[in-house]
């Protein structure tokens, strides 16, 4: 089941979608959560969407355009969910709203809208209203009038409805954002400093650290600006304390110069971007993947870098773990590409599964040398045996060395011979991520025999289970997880036999095609683009697919 | 094990012009260092990029050179991530002042433990003597042939009017006199900004030795009240010493160490609380 | 044509919260501009990221909407290419005395003729409410979940500390006040900061209109020496009016329009006289 | 003739090439300089190298190897040039360098070793002795000691020296570097307002707008950092003003978010990039051709931008007014790749070559809208004609608008309905670079019979003359002008029938290689890359040609 309510930022929509979802983890029932941005902090329209219970292949249920639920405050909101709904039966609001089922509408107050549609829906989800009285009366710590609540139940209740559910069996469940996800993962693996500054989707992560490290003796710092968070956390790492940063757009264009540092300096490093709507300011409050070249190669060059994306909001609690993994092992900066769907969307989800992702991942600091180790003899860049070289942090005795920007010597001397040293250093430094053992570089979706290969990364997973789901006989998938070093010999497995391979991203120029074109036989991939900061339902997606054939932007080429 | 000054060092030979200040910088470092007796290995000298920058080059502990500017934010990351580690930021004024003068105003609101000296020469050095935020207005160089437009930094009062708990001032040409200035700001539990008068004695033909040797007036205990301290920078525009000192808490820092592990348990209190 | 203040609008709705303070500021600006009879295409208004920054949106003539913390730098680049053009940049507190705290340092060295207007509301509206660079220590936010260690910036004394010639405070809850302070600012020949206390309604609960309206203190004139400004600062936490003003000379700027050709003669003589 | 001067910085030895320079030019010699740098600002090994009368093929003599004369301070020094020379009697230095013909030794003083040596190369280059005193007098403003001149002079002319040089017909003759250039193209082209901040090798650019700015009415500032010298230069162009940024290496990273942002508010904006040694810090005062992968996708997406490059010297001129010019017609962000040999290099120009190259680019401002003009029911975004709109500046009457990063609509209203604005505005803006109209995206040279087809960019230049020159049967050159969009139809047509493309770089994964893989028929080419901070000299680079069929890196693949 779909529901949805929507209304103007300031009305409590966020609240009472944060309520119906606490009651249905509660409940253990299976569903994802959307919602709806807007620059305007008081006003703007505002959603908040739940897939309920639907099975679309994927971790939970991904966003389907019919909607069975929509509780609208006006008009426009009307406007948003007319097409939307299965039928009209399905539109509930305030008395003022043209087109709403008489029996659907009642005299509302700004105030109490939020509770009236949390009412609906929860009727609508056979949700017992004593559960959801309760958890309203928790979140605004008693102090609430809950009779537009009821009067919203009993208004659905008159209705047609589903129905009581029966609670799962496995009521142990939790909720988790990308976001979330990404914290957990990362506090799990060891981290416990973190320095961010705020910036749609990435804020979440510096308020979560904000709240939890000190509770493990952590501490967060917000920070003047990106270009003091990633220098910070490069600070911290050199001194062999895991960190990460996160940040969207404009922040990792700041960082630029902060990456090309930490892997001179051959210090770990793990780099969060949440792709947001681009270019510039942009559409902070949408969702695009069309950061991948940036990621990929900005930096005056050339050094070396690894590029990660979590396939769902569960792989992010691994996904972190093993980008802190790989950047310590090959002491260079691990980029992970988010975007603001992936980050923000909330599913449900066993802790059982939470608990295996976060454990499944053990730390791995590689050669890391840490204090009361000592040394002798220690050269910091010198790699004889072909591996990495040893990296010492603070307090180690014998180990002290410099960590310098400028090119240097295998002992970190800045004024070296540099015919001597790039042919080497310089080579070794590049070339250690052509070496790469990332466990799972990819997951195939669906069968192997499916003629239709559909290739994607973050937010396409759920859209990718889907398809596969709904046309087991065309469609199978790749969800991509490592980006760079692309992992050829994978996705050329991955994708043998397709009679197409079509990939899917959230953006206009097709960077992740242009990218695998060259590894993707035949030399070339068809793309599903998409721009507009909205996300794809299922079954706007089914129908980008099957336009993709014909009408879209046609070949890429390597 | 004893330790000497050879333990600060690590056989790299400077590379500064002859005369250069920095010189005095590096050795008071290491002296105030050794005096204190903190062993080479549990500092970290952090440095900028400028010829004042290379400082970090010839230190025999632990050493950062970093990128242009952002030598505060990287000593910050090891200060809060390290208490059992002495942190040592340096580097030169156009890194700090110019540049870097965003991190400085943030470092000293935040106020993490860590020694920042800047060797203030009033030229950028190392890219061949330019205008710099501490040259004077009307100073002549490549970038300012017709004369130097703007008002120079005024390091110290600015770190004052951001909220420093420790400002100090010393001079290369003075060294006992800077060993034991650097021993304070090493001490103090909080951020401690060290302005030097650092000579570049190839591109700064006004700022040189003599001129400071005239110019600066030793202040011997620090300024009681803001506006104390206010009355001495425009009395004397060269003061020497520990000049202003307050004892606002520092910053918090790490308490654990890298390894330990979060009971799921606690994971699970968490998304419950916060997310529930 | 005679003006007024239609002219100053265009069109667009703001879309702040109600009983933000930053529609407020936005009158004020055109008041002034209309009062001083500067027609609106011969302004630029440059803002910043934030709630704040939207404000050149609703501005009847040239408008800027930068990157987050960019503003001065903008500005000042049309302020020296344009000496016919009156320039206004425009911000929030996170904004300007945070991320862009070393431009606002240096565009106060520089003095360039502009007015820097800061929406000072203690808070990141935009991105919901966290604890900005003039949020009180122990201040509780997202960000700052057990309390604001960090000492806030204070904005008047930096500039001052930095050599600025006019500054000047504000509060949104008095316009009549603001307009003429904002055109004092704007008749000023040099760079004129002006700090507005522009209470966000949704975030900053401690800071709102009524706590202004009980600490605000209105100081008539400015202050006559440093030592009085800093005496002032101490002694009202909250003063408004023109505080500071001195006659240091602007920033040198375009002399010529942009279409003189350049004789290559002259370039000749360059190229000898530099290079030869 | 090739001769070299090498002691330590703080010598002189530029002092004395800069007076041998300005003699040279005077009396009508073609030559090239060659300066060494280090980092150490007093101390450093220094050399400074002439190439005079050489005929190499391109617009000045190239690096050679071979040295006729060299003259050095002390063993290091020697150590440099012993192998270079053609005959240890051109080994000329102060008497205590072993291996120094014992007739080539004199007692010297470490003050005088310049003008000791400026005295040597001067008679070996069969300069008169009066005219080289007369240019050091000249220079020191009188205050000088002559008699290590004198004494320079007596012991070359003790040698067997190569007589007495006739003075060309066309003493009219400037010297020029590619920093010269490109200011004196920028001034040409209508630049009066510049801000910049010190970095090797960029810094000469903004010293020389700070002396020259003010001359003509303009104005030149050192701003604090990278990030405001962009953004200051935003703020002009919006305003109507010519402007442009350089810097290098870490400056370029710094830039990057301003880059996104004039490209998304569509005002035109010169930058460039005079490249040095990566990665971070590096080695500044060494010369690579590794940011080109900056350059092209650096910055969160998706926008436009040009990407243009000078084949020499003289070219800068022009190219710098021609990126003006495509900033302004297309408005968006031109960049220009320039790197330090070509930035640094200093060659002599008959004065009539710089006038015309200064005179032949026209300044084309566009849809550029200046006061005292007005306009009615402006839209600032909207370009109804298919070609670009209109672009008012501050004191247009009716034409305000605001310049917004955030995503907008037509009149700029950064808060629209993106699913109509996207498809439209943000593609025009993403497409309008597709059809640059470039006069000279290339430059061929040599034969289009030959077989092997060099291609590079910058520094290459002038190797890629001299291979031609050398070898014209089996060597033709293509000199890229513009990288991007990249001129496939110039590049298909300059390359047809060609056995093999060797494109030629300054750094270590073949950048330009990999751009211009899917444009090169048969899928790929050779190349040759060097990224050890050193400049080939003629000889060196033949070499590595050769080696280059067999050796080198092997093809490199779209
Ligand atoms: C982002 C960036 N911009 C510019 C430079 C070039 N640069 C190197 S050192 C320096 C100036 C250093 O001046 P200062 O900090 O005063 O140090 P000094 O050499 O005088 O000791 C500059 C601008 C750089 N390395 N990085
Ligand atoms: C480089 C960069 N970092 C972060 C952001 C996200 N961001 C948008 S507005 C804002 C804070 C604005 O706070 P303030 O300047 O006080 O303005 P207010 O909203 O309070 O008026 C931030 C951090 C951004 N746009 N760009
Ligand atoms: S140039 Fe100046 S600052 Fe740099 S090493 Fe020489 S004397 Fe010192
Ligand atoms: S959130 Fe605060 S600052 Fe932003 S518009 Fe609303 S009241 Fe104003
Ligand atoms: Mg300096
Ligand atoms: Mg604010």
């Amino acid at each position: 089941m779909v529901i949805a309510i929507c209304g103007y930022t300031g009305q409590g929509v966020e609240t009472a979608g944060a309520i119906l979802s606490e009651v249905l983890r509660a409940n253990g029932r299976r569903f994802r959560t959307w919602r709806d941005f807007s620059t305007i902090i008081r006003g703007g329209l505002t959603s908040f969407e739940a897939y309920v219970d639907e099975d679309t292949g994927g971790e939970a249920p991904a966003r389907l355009h019919a909607v069975d639920v929509a509780v609208v405050w006006d008009r426009q909101a009307a406007e948003r969910y007319r097409d939307r709904v299965r039928h009209v039966t399905g539109l509930y609001g305030a008395a003022t709203v043209d087109g709403v089922p008489n029996a659907n509408r009642d005299v509302l107050d700004p105030v109490g809208f939020n509770l009236w549609a949390l009412g609906v829906v929860a009727c609508k989800l056979g949700l017992s209203p004593e559960d959801v009285q309760a958890a309203a009366m928790a979140h605004f710590h008693q102090r609430v009038n809950l009779e537009p609540l009821h009067r919203g139940y009993a208004k659905a209740a008159g209705s047609t409805s589903s129905g009581p559910v029966q609670a799962s069996d496995a009521p142990d469940t939790a909720i988790l954002s990308g976001n979330d996800a990404l914290c957990l993962g990362a506090i799990h693996g060891g981290v416990r400093i973190y320095c961010g500054y705020p910036i749609t989707p990435a804020s979440e992560i510096l308020e979560y650290m904000a709240a939890w490290l000190p509770e493990v003796g952590g501490r967060a710092y917000q920070v003047e600006d990106e270009i003091a968070a990633i220098h910070m956390a490069i600070g911290a790492s050199y001194a062999g304390m895991r960190t990460f940063v996160a940040t969207s757009g404009p922040g990792i264009d700041l960082m630029t110069e902060g990456l090309g540092y930490a892997a001179t300096i051959e210090v770990p490093l793990v780099v969060v971007d949440n792709q947001r709507g681009g270019p510039s300011t942009g559409m902070p409050t949408k969702t695009e993947q069309s950061d991948l070249r940036h990621l990929l190669y900005a930096g005056h060059w050339e050094f070396p870098r690894i590029v990660l994306a979590p396939t769902g909001v569960v792989d992010c609690l691994a996904v972190i773990q093993e980008a802190l993994n790989l950047a310590d092992l090959h002491q260079c900066p691990v980029l992970v590409a988010l975007d603001l769907d992936l980050a923000l969307r909330r599913i449900s989800v066993p802790w059982e599964t939470v608990n295996d992702a976060l454990m499944r991942v053990p730390a791995l600091r590689g050669r890391t040398v840490l204090p009361p180790a000592s040394v002798h003899g220690y050269r910091r860049f010198a790699a004889e045996d072909g591996g990495l070289p040893w990296r010492t942090v603070p307090g180690v005795r014998g180990g002290g060395y410099v960590a310098s920007g400028d090119e240097h010597d295998e002992r970190g001397w800045m004024e070296p011979d540099f015919q001597s040293v790039r042919p080497t250093l310089h080579r070794r430094r590049l070339e250690k991520v052509h070496c790469v053992r990332y466990d799972r570089p990819l997951t195939p979706v669906g069968s192997p025999e499916a003629p239709v290969c559909l290739v994607g990364t973050g937010a396409m997973g759920e859209l990718i289970h889907a398809a596969v789901a709904a046309h087991p006989d065309l469609y199978r998938g790749v969800l991509l997880r490592q980006l760079w070093p692309v992992p050829a010999d994978g996705l050329l497995a991955a994708v043998a036999g397709a009679r197409e391979v079509v990939v899917c991203e959230y953006n206009a120029t097709g960077q992740l095609a242009h990218l695998l074109a060259t590894t993707v036989p035949d030399g070339g991939c068809r793309t599903v683009r998409r721009y507009d900061g909205e996300h794809y339902t299922v079954e706007a997606f089914l129908a980008a697919l099957e336009a993709a054939g014909e009408t879209l932007h046609g070949r890429v080429r390597g | 094990m004893t330790l000497d000054l050879k333990a600060y060092e690590n056989g790299n030979r400077p590379t500064w012009c002859p005369g250069c200040g920095d010189y005095a910088v590096l050795k008071v470092i290491q002296r105030a260092l050794l005096e204190l007796g903190i062993a080479p290995e549990d500092v970290v000298l952090v440095s900028g990029i400028g010829c004042s920058g290379k400082i970090s080059h010839y230190f025999g502990g632990y050493g950062v050179h970093t990128t242009h500017g952002r030598v505060l934010p990287v000593a910050q990351g090891i200060a809060a991530a390290r208490p059992d580690i002495a942190v040592i930021a340096a580097g030169g004024d156009g890194d700090g002042y110019g540049i870097g003068v965003g991190h400085l105003v943030h470092a000293v609101r935040r106020n993490l433990p860590l020694t920042y000296v800047v060797m203030d020469n009033g030229v950028y050095g190392n890219t061949k003597g330019q205008t710099s935020p501490t040259s004077p207005t009307g100073y002549r160089s490549s970038t300012s042939p017709h004369g130097n437009a703007d008002e120079p930094v005024h390091p110290l009062r600015l770190a004052w009017s951001a909220g420093a708990t420790f400002i100090g001032q010393g001079f290369s040409g003075d060294i006992r006199h800077l060993v034991e200035l650097l021993k304070q700001a090493v001490s103090h539990p909080g951020f401690a900004l060290v302005n030097v008068f650092s000579p570049c004695v190839v591109f700064n033909k006004t700022h040189d030795y003599a001129f400071y040797r005239r110019s600066v007036f030793y202040q011997e205990t620090p300024a009681r009240s803001s506006a104390e301290l206010i009355q001495l920078l425009e009395t004397h525009p060269f003061p020497l010493g520990v000049l202003w000192r307050t004892d606002r808490p520092a910053a918090a820092r790490l308490e654990t160490g890298p390894a330990d592990a979060v009971p799921s348990d606690c994971m699970r209190r968490w998304l419950r609380g916060t997310l529930g």
